[in-house]
């Protein structure tokens, strides 16, 4: 068989378009939702049975139904402290890609700038934010601020090496018509490394559309009185795993829609990745 | 011989309060009751009411409240020893803060950690102070540097010989509130197993062995509370422990370890009214939904065939 | 011929260039010369390989020559490419994959920094010129080799540059296209002044291109020949029909192929010519 | 690009993708930048702690820590040797893992189709949430730390081999399947090598994951280990010890980075980048 | 002529293509007809644009056609290629950039399951046909423009394929190369008899290696006319001297510019044909 004439994006993500227009999807390829749909249901399906079977104890893990139980009693709870949550995380991510980005361009055109500040930037990788946290309040106080930051150490990181790497992907050939025509570095960088980088710059806002919600979680989960990390740390303090599940169902969805925006910007923005292949089998 | 097999998750890192288990293992107290114990440490993240819950361990040792929490959402468990009388939890003040008696709070700064946030709640309405006025701020599972730094005047929850001593340490001299004199006692690290393993004859008995053995290493601790802090820190079970605060936290716990109660029954003696205290505490804290009758968990059953030494 | 009162034409004096690649070292070009007066024609014809895109590539300051000079318009390749007196084609029509065709011709004069209005106009124009009207808004993956090439050729032209070097513009072209483009090249040179250096395959388009026509012989590459082609810049198609072209043809096939071959190109060495 | 470093600078561009980039044979120019300013940040660092700007009970002094080096050094190694084998085994497993369902996913529609949602979903779960759940599956110690591990570390190169195997040009697809490649072929001979910057890149970010998320699950469900360490140094307010292991744990997360890099300049020559570090 | 006893030839029966892009449509294609029978050879001459390139890539199964149907050796081009009855040279003499020239031209065979001892000897033989020895370690950006495309022939004649479908092949080579590769493919058509489908612009060109010319006129592309070239298959190159040669080029020539131009391929119709 040769090429489908329809275009289907090229790249894996793509072809699944997040949670966006399911609609469209369901009509083009049905399999790509009814096949993650039936996936679902047998999951659930076990997970009720096991609940319900009594192997697992309800102080781990709720039953799916107790979980849509949750929403019902304490959704209004969990949507406020979602709405947070989704705050700072967004805040995170947007100045955490674009610091990121910053960096990766900084980096480019300064070799000792790279040389000193990335094995550094690496290292603050590992600096677990428990032991941080202290001084974070200390410095920040203890509002969005210090969440943000979190957010913001957590999502840069993706973004520096994939925009690095994405900065210096662009194909020879290009960067000489550009030398040729006496570039300047900064039109270099608009006209060729920026489109080149892409696909890359597009993996890393995938990574830290998940990252983000996560790092706000785990900085709330230290010390916060709002947010769904809040949440989870107060009613796990008191066993109450529904409500804990729910917090963290919110926060997966939330996070799966930042996801999904992210792929619709990518089939927007960068429309001639998708050309298309031969399908060979 | 055929050594029979029980495990136990501590109430937290391994320190002086642990002292029981942990002297028995090494002095093989356990052994000669023909028990193979593992003693699986906590601290930060672990949660011995779920893992008693899910099986991961047979004995756990833990907070009332917790316990009773675990009650309300669906667990079965049977307390049967508890090694304080009196509750270790309190506030710790900054001395220069001026809080001196609980309403000094109001107008004050408050650091709260997120899961004791509805006991400090309750301790406010319990102690006449007026939440409004008192301005708080949530910490880390571990702050003290709030404290120091001066951020904050008082902080919850701490334990009266741990974190008070730190932060003296530190160079604040502080004053420290134990919640058991503002109507918030509890019998904390009190020991639970899941109501099934209570109701097996076969496994009853072994609880019975085993309390006796730690018995057995606490009438050393009693005998010299400045040896047992000694053995904590030089056997390695935590790194980091200082033995000028573990020596101060010894003396200090065996205050708390002892009373009226255990005068007259023995040490690590239930007592029903500090649970139906806590069990109402917990209640109008809002951690449990319905107000639990802790009778039917309590059993002195274990401590009855033990007959721990009065003290 | 061609010469005229400003600074400098193409220059290249010596110019050798030995390519390293890890263990083995490759002579691409051993004493090249050749001046091409201001406002001259030039083209370079020669064996594949023999190292013309090379010399493209150093006039344009992709490449350091690791020997001799090159000068363009008076000054130094770097210095030239500065001021934007050249513009290069090169023989693979880069594109941008992202930008689409009208962008992509616009690329240059973008760069330079004219306005949108400008070079919106220019741009169209030129597309215009190299036949790829319509095609305006499409990615260069959904046009055909010759498209792709023929919208490098006009974004070259957009820049109307004192120097224009291209390296084999027309190669993916039917003869059509081909001749219509290098008489609409013509026309722009003279109307421009510029000069050209022309990398082509073509001997025909060679002379027709051309006041000089340079040869390379290769392995290593050097200009071997030079062929003086003195029709003037006044040309039109039935030059072809001058006597004088056919001699200039064959010379140049001469000067490519040895001796025995001034009459076609067809005598050259090769072991089974005839295919019993 | 200054008109001084003339053509080589045309030369270098090339190089930086299609090329293998001049190797800087001085490693005290690739070592003595970083090491400068290491140093001069330490020594920033004694001047604010000296002058109180950075109070002791949030960061000590460094000569405090370096003691703490000294005399601690049995108990940081101990730990530090725990992290490092589960964050090793956690970066080989999860990495490995998402390399292969990357593949699987990206020549086989149906698997694709079917669990791709899942493959997002599992990261955008807290691991938090997980942990105790991991903790009593696998016990305390060091499995659930390596398998959290393995989930945080997983994604990076899952998405960007998603994206890398996709990443190859059409025209090399075109000429495969004229040349009747079977999926395999189409695996090995393009879309592999085609993936490695991608895969690279990833290895980089989950590197620092690594071992970032195995203290944080050290913190959860382990009594050894430099999370275990951390945590247990905070709930006794040794800030010396706390700040010697979070040291230990950066310095190693630089040698697993190290260590990709040195891999993609083997693996990888021809687009390796020179002194990526 | 050059038909066999084989199942078949390639076979175009009212084919039609449509790209659609975005918001536009281009009809590359409409009611496009050939058959060249097996063993013969054929060649595609065209404006730039006119949907040759898409003919071949239908033939080699790389896009469907979206009406009509098009035979390899009388099965679909998708069985044809699982059959791997042919080979492509495209355009773009693709190369992957991380394969030494050796590598790249193995890969046909590599990709067939041939041993490595065979297909290392059968590419060494097919580089050093093609005059790329002393290359074969070098990669793809170490070559000239004419090398690589070279390089990718040989990849093709490794495969010794039942039906090679060249897209453009010699276009980026001298005439030299270029004269010497014609009778190099002549030589190994006749040896496997293989039928031959050629896209090139060079109309002496398609003559000295066809049977069959076939003219596409563009937008919409399609075939308007066939010339049959009665040279049989012992060719030399003295058969630009036959008088039927000049008869076929003015031919062909007219079929592609229309009547006023079959002298030269001078008169087609563009504005401005003398410049001043
Ligand atoms: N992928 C595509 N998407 C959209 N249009 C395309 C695509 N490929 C080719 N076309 C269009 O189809 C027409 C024919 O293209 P094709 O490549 O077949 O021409 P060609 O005859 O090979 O030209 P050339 O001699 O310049 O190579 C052109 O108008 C081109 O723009
Ligand atoms: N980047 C490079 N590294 C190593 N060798 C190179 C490089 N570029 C070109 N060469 C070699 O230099 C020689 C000349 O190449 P060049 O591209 O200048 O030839 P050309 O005359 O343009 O040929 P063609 O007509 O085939 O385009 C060739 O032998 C080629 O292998
Ligand atoms: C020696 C000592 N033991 C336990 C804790 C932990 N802790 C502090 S407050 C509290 C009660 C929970 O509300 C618990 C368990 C500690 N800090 N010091
Ligand atoms: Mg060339
Ligand atoms: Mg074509």
């Amino acid at each position: 068989m040769a090429l489908q004439t329809e275009a289907i994006a090229k790249s894996g993500s793509l072809s699944w378009p997040g949670l966006g227009p399911t609609a469209r999807a369901l009509s083009s390829r049905p399999r790509a939702v009814l096949a993650p749909l039936a996936v679902l249901i047998i999951v659930l399906a076990l997970w009720q049975g096991l609940a319900a079977s009594g192997a697992i104890s309800p102080l781990i893990l709720p039953s799916p139904t107790a979980i849509a139980g949750a929403f019902a009693i304490d959704g209004g709870n969990l949507f406020y402290h979602a709405a947070y949550t989704t705050m700072e995380a967004l805040s995170g991510f947007v100045l955490g890609n674009l610091l990121g980005l910053a960096l990766a361009v900084a980096f480019l055109y300064s070799d000792l700038s790279r040389r000193t500040v990335y094995p550094l930037a690496m290292a603050a990788q590992a600096v677990p934010i428990v032991a941080i946290a202290p001084a974070l309040i200390l410095w920040f106080g203890n509002g969005m601020a210090p969440k943000v930051f979190v957010t913001v150490f957590l999502v840069f990181f993706p973004m520096l090496v994939n925009a690095l790497r994405g900065l210096r992907s662009a194909d020879a050939e290009v960067m000489e018509l550009l030398y040729t025509l006496s570039a300047s570095p900064r039109q270099e960088l608009v006209m060729v490394r920026l489109p080149a980088s892409v696909p890359f710059l597009f993996n890393a806002l995938k990574i830290s559309a998940c990252a983000c919600f996560v790092a706000a979680i785990v900085a709330e989960w230290i010390a916060a009185d709002r947010g769904l990390g809040h949440l989870i740390v107060l009613y796990g303090s008191q066993y109450r795993m529904p409500q804990v599940w729910a917090a963290v169902l919110i926060g997966t969805v939330v996070s799966m829609a930042v996801y999904g925006l992210v792929v619709l910007a990518e089939a927007r923005l960068a429309p001639w990745l998708t050309r298309q292949r031969p399908i060979s089998d | 011989e055929d050594l029979q097999k029980l495990s136990v998750v501590l109430g937290y890192v391994p320190n002086v309060e642990s002292f029981g288990p942990e002297y028995a293992l090494k002095m093989g107290f356990f052994k000669e009751e023909g028990l193979d114990v593992a003693v699986v440490p906590a601290g930060q993240g672990v949660d011995q009411v779920q893992m008693v819950s899910a099986g991961t361990v047979d004995i756990g040792i833990s907070n009332p409240e917790l316990i009773l929490a675990g009650t309300a959402q669906g667990g079965k468990f049977k307390v049967f020893a508890a090694e304080f009388q009196k509750t270790p939890v309190a506030m710790t003040c900054r001395k220069d803060s001026g809080v001196e008696k609980a309403k000094d709070l109001e107008g004050k700064r408050l650091g709260i950690k997120t899961p004791a946030k509805p006991f400090a709640d309750l301790f406010m309405s319990k102690n006449g102070i007026d939440p409004t006025k008192v301005e708080t701020t949530t910490i880390g599972p571990n702050d003290i540097s709030v404290l120091i730094a001066g951020r904050i005047d008082c902080e919850v929850t701490t334990f009266a010989f741990n974190e008070p001593r730190l932060i003296e340490a530190a160079g604040v001299p502080v004053n420290v509130f134990s919640f058991g004199e503002f109507g918030l006692n509890s019998q904390n690290d009190s020991y639970f197993v899941q109501e099934s393993f209570f109701n097996d004859p076969a496994k009853k008995e072994l609880l019975v062995k085993y309390l006796r053995a730690e018995i057995k290493a606490w009438e050393a601790f009693f005998k010299d509370p400045d040896a047992a802090a000694k053995f904590m820190v030089d056997g390695g079970f935590t790194d980091g422990l200082d033995i000028d605060q573990q020596t101060y936290q010894a003396q200090k716990q065996a205050l708390y370890m002892k009373d009226a109660l255990t005068a007259e029954k023995g040490i690590f003696w239930i007592n029903p009214k500090t649970w139906a205290e806590t069990a109402e505490n917990t209640f109008l804290s809002k951690v449990t939904d319905t107000k639990i009758d802790p009778t039917p968990l309590l059993t002195t059953e274990i401590l009855e065939k033990v007959a721990p030494p009065k003290m | 011929m061609g010469s005229s009162s400003r600074s400098g034409g193409l220059t290249i004096r010596d110019v050798g260039m030995v390519y390293r690649r890890r263990d083995q070292v490759t002579t691409a070009l051993t004493g090249c010369t050749l001046d091409i007066p201001e406002g001259g024609w030039a083209s370079l014809i020669g064996a594949s390989g023999c190292g013309k895109s090379t010399l493209l590539r150093i006039l344009a300051d992709i490449v350091k020559p690791t020997s001799g000079v090159a000068l363009v318009g008076g000054v130094s390749p770097a210095e030239a490419r500065s001021a934007r007196t050249f513009a290069l084609v090169s023989q693979q029509s880069t594109m941008l994959p992202w930008r689409k065709i009208l962008a992509n011709v616009e690329l240059g004069l973008e760069v330079a920094g004219v306005d949108k209005a400008a070079r919106r106009r220019s741009a169209e124009e030129a597309i215009e010129l190299v036949g790829l009207k319509g095609f305006e808004q499409a990615f260069p993956s959904e046009l055909s080799g010759g498209m792709r090439q023929r919208a490098a050729i006009a974004r070259a032209l957009t820049l109307k540059p004192r120097f224009l070097l291209m390296d084999e513009p027309f190669g993916a072209l039917d003869e059509i296209t081909r001749e219509k483009l290098n008489f609409e090249l013509l026309r722009i040179l003279k109307e421009t002044s510029a000069t050209l250096l022309l990398v082509t395959h073509s001997i025909s388009e060679a002379i027709i291109l051309s006041d000089t026509v340079a040869v390379m012989s290769p392995r290593p590459g050097r200009i071997s020949h030079r062929v003086e082609i003195g029709f003037g810049h006044d040309r039109t198609n039935a030059m072809r029909d001058d006597p004088a072209f056919g001699a200039y043809e064959a010379e140049l096939r001469h000067a490519l192929h040895g001796p025995a071959s001034s009459a076609r190109p067809a005598s050259h060495p090769i072991p089974a010519f005839a295919i019993h | 690009m200054s008109s001084l470093s003339l053509a080589d600078a045309g030369a270098t561009e090339r190089s930086e993708s299609a090329r293998t980039r001049p190797q800087i044979n001085v490693p005290l120019g690739l070592i003595l930048p970083p090491a400068l300013f290491v140093i001069a940040l330490v020594g920033l660092w004694a001047v604010l702690s000296a002058t109180g700007v950075i109070p002791r009970y949030i960061l000590p002094a460094p000569d405090a820590i370096l003691n703490e080096f000294i005399r601690n050094y049995p108990v940081l190694t101990k730990h530090a040797l725990a992290t490092m084998g589960e964050a090793v085994a956690g970066f080989l497993i999860g990495n490995i893992v998402a390399v292969v369902m990357a593949i699987l996913f990206s020549y086989s529609g149906l698997l694709k189709d079917a669990f791709y949602p899942f493959a997002l979903i599992s990261r955008a779960i807290p691991i938090i949430a997980f942990t105790p759940l991991l903790v009593i599956v696998l016990g305390r110690g060091q499995p659930p730390v390596i398998a959290v591990v393995s989930i945080a570390v997983y994604f990076p190169a899952f998405l960007n081999m998603m994206r890398g195997l996709a990443s190859a040009d059409v025209d090399y697809h075109e000429m495969l399947h004229t040349l009747s490649a079977s999926r395999w072929q189409r695996l090995r001979i393009v879309d592999w090598p085609a993936s490695l910057p991608y895969l690279f890149a990833a290895l980089k970010v989950s590197a620092s994951i690594a071992f970032i998320s195995a203290l944080v699950a050290e913190w959860i469900g382990a009594n050894q280990g430099l999370g275990y360490l951390v945590v247990i140094s905070s709930q006794y307010f040794k800030l010396p010890t706390l700040w010697a292991a979070i040291i230990v744990a950066a310095v190693l997360t630089l040698l697993l980075l190290a260590i990709v890099v040195i891999l993609e300049r083997l693996l990888h020559r021809w687009t390796a980048t020179a002194a990526e570090l």
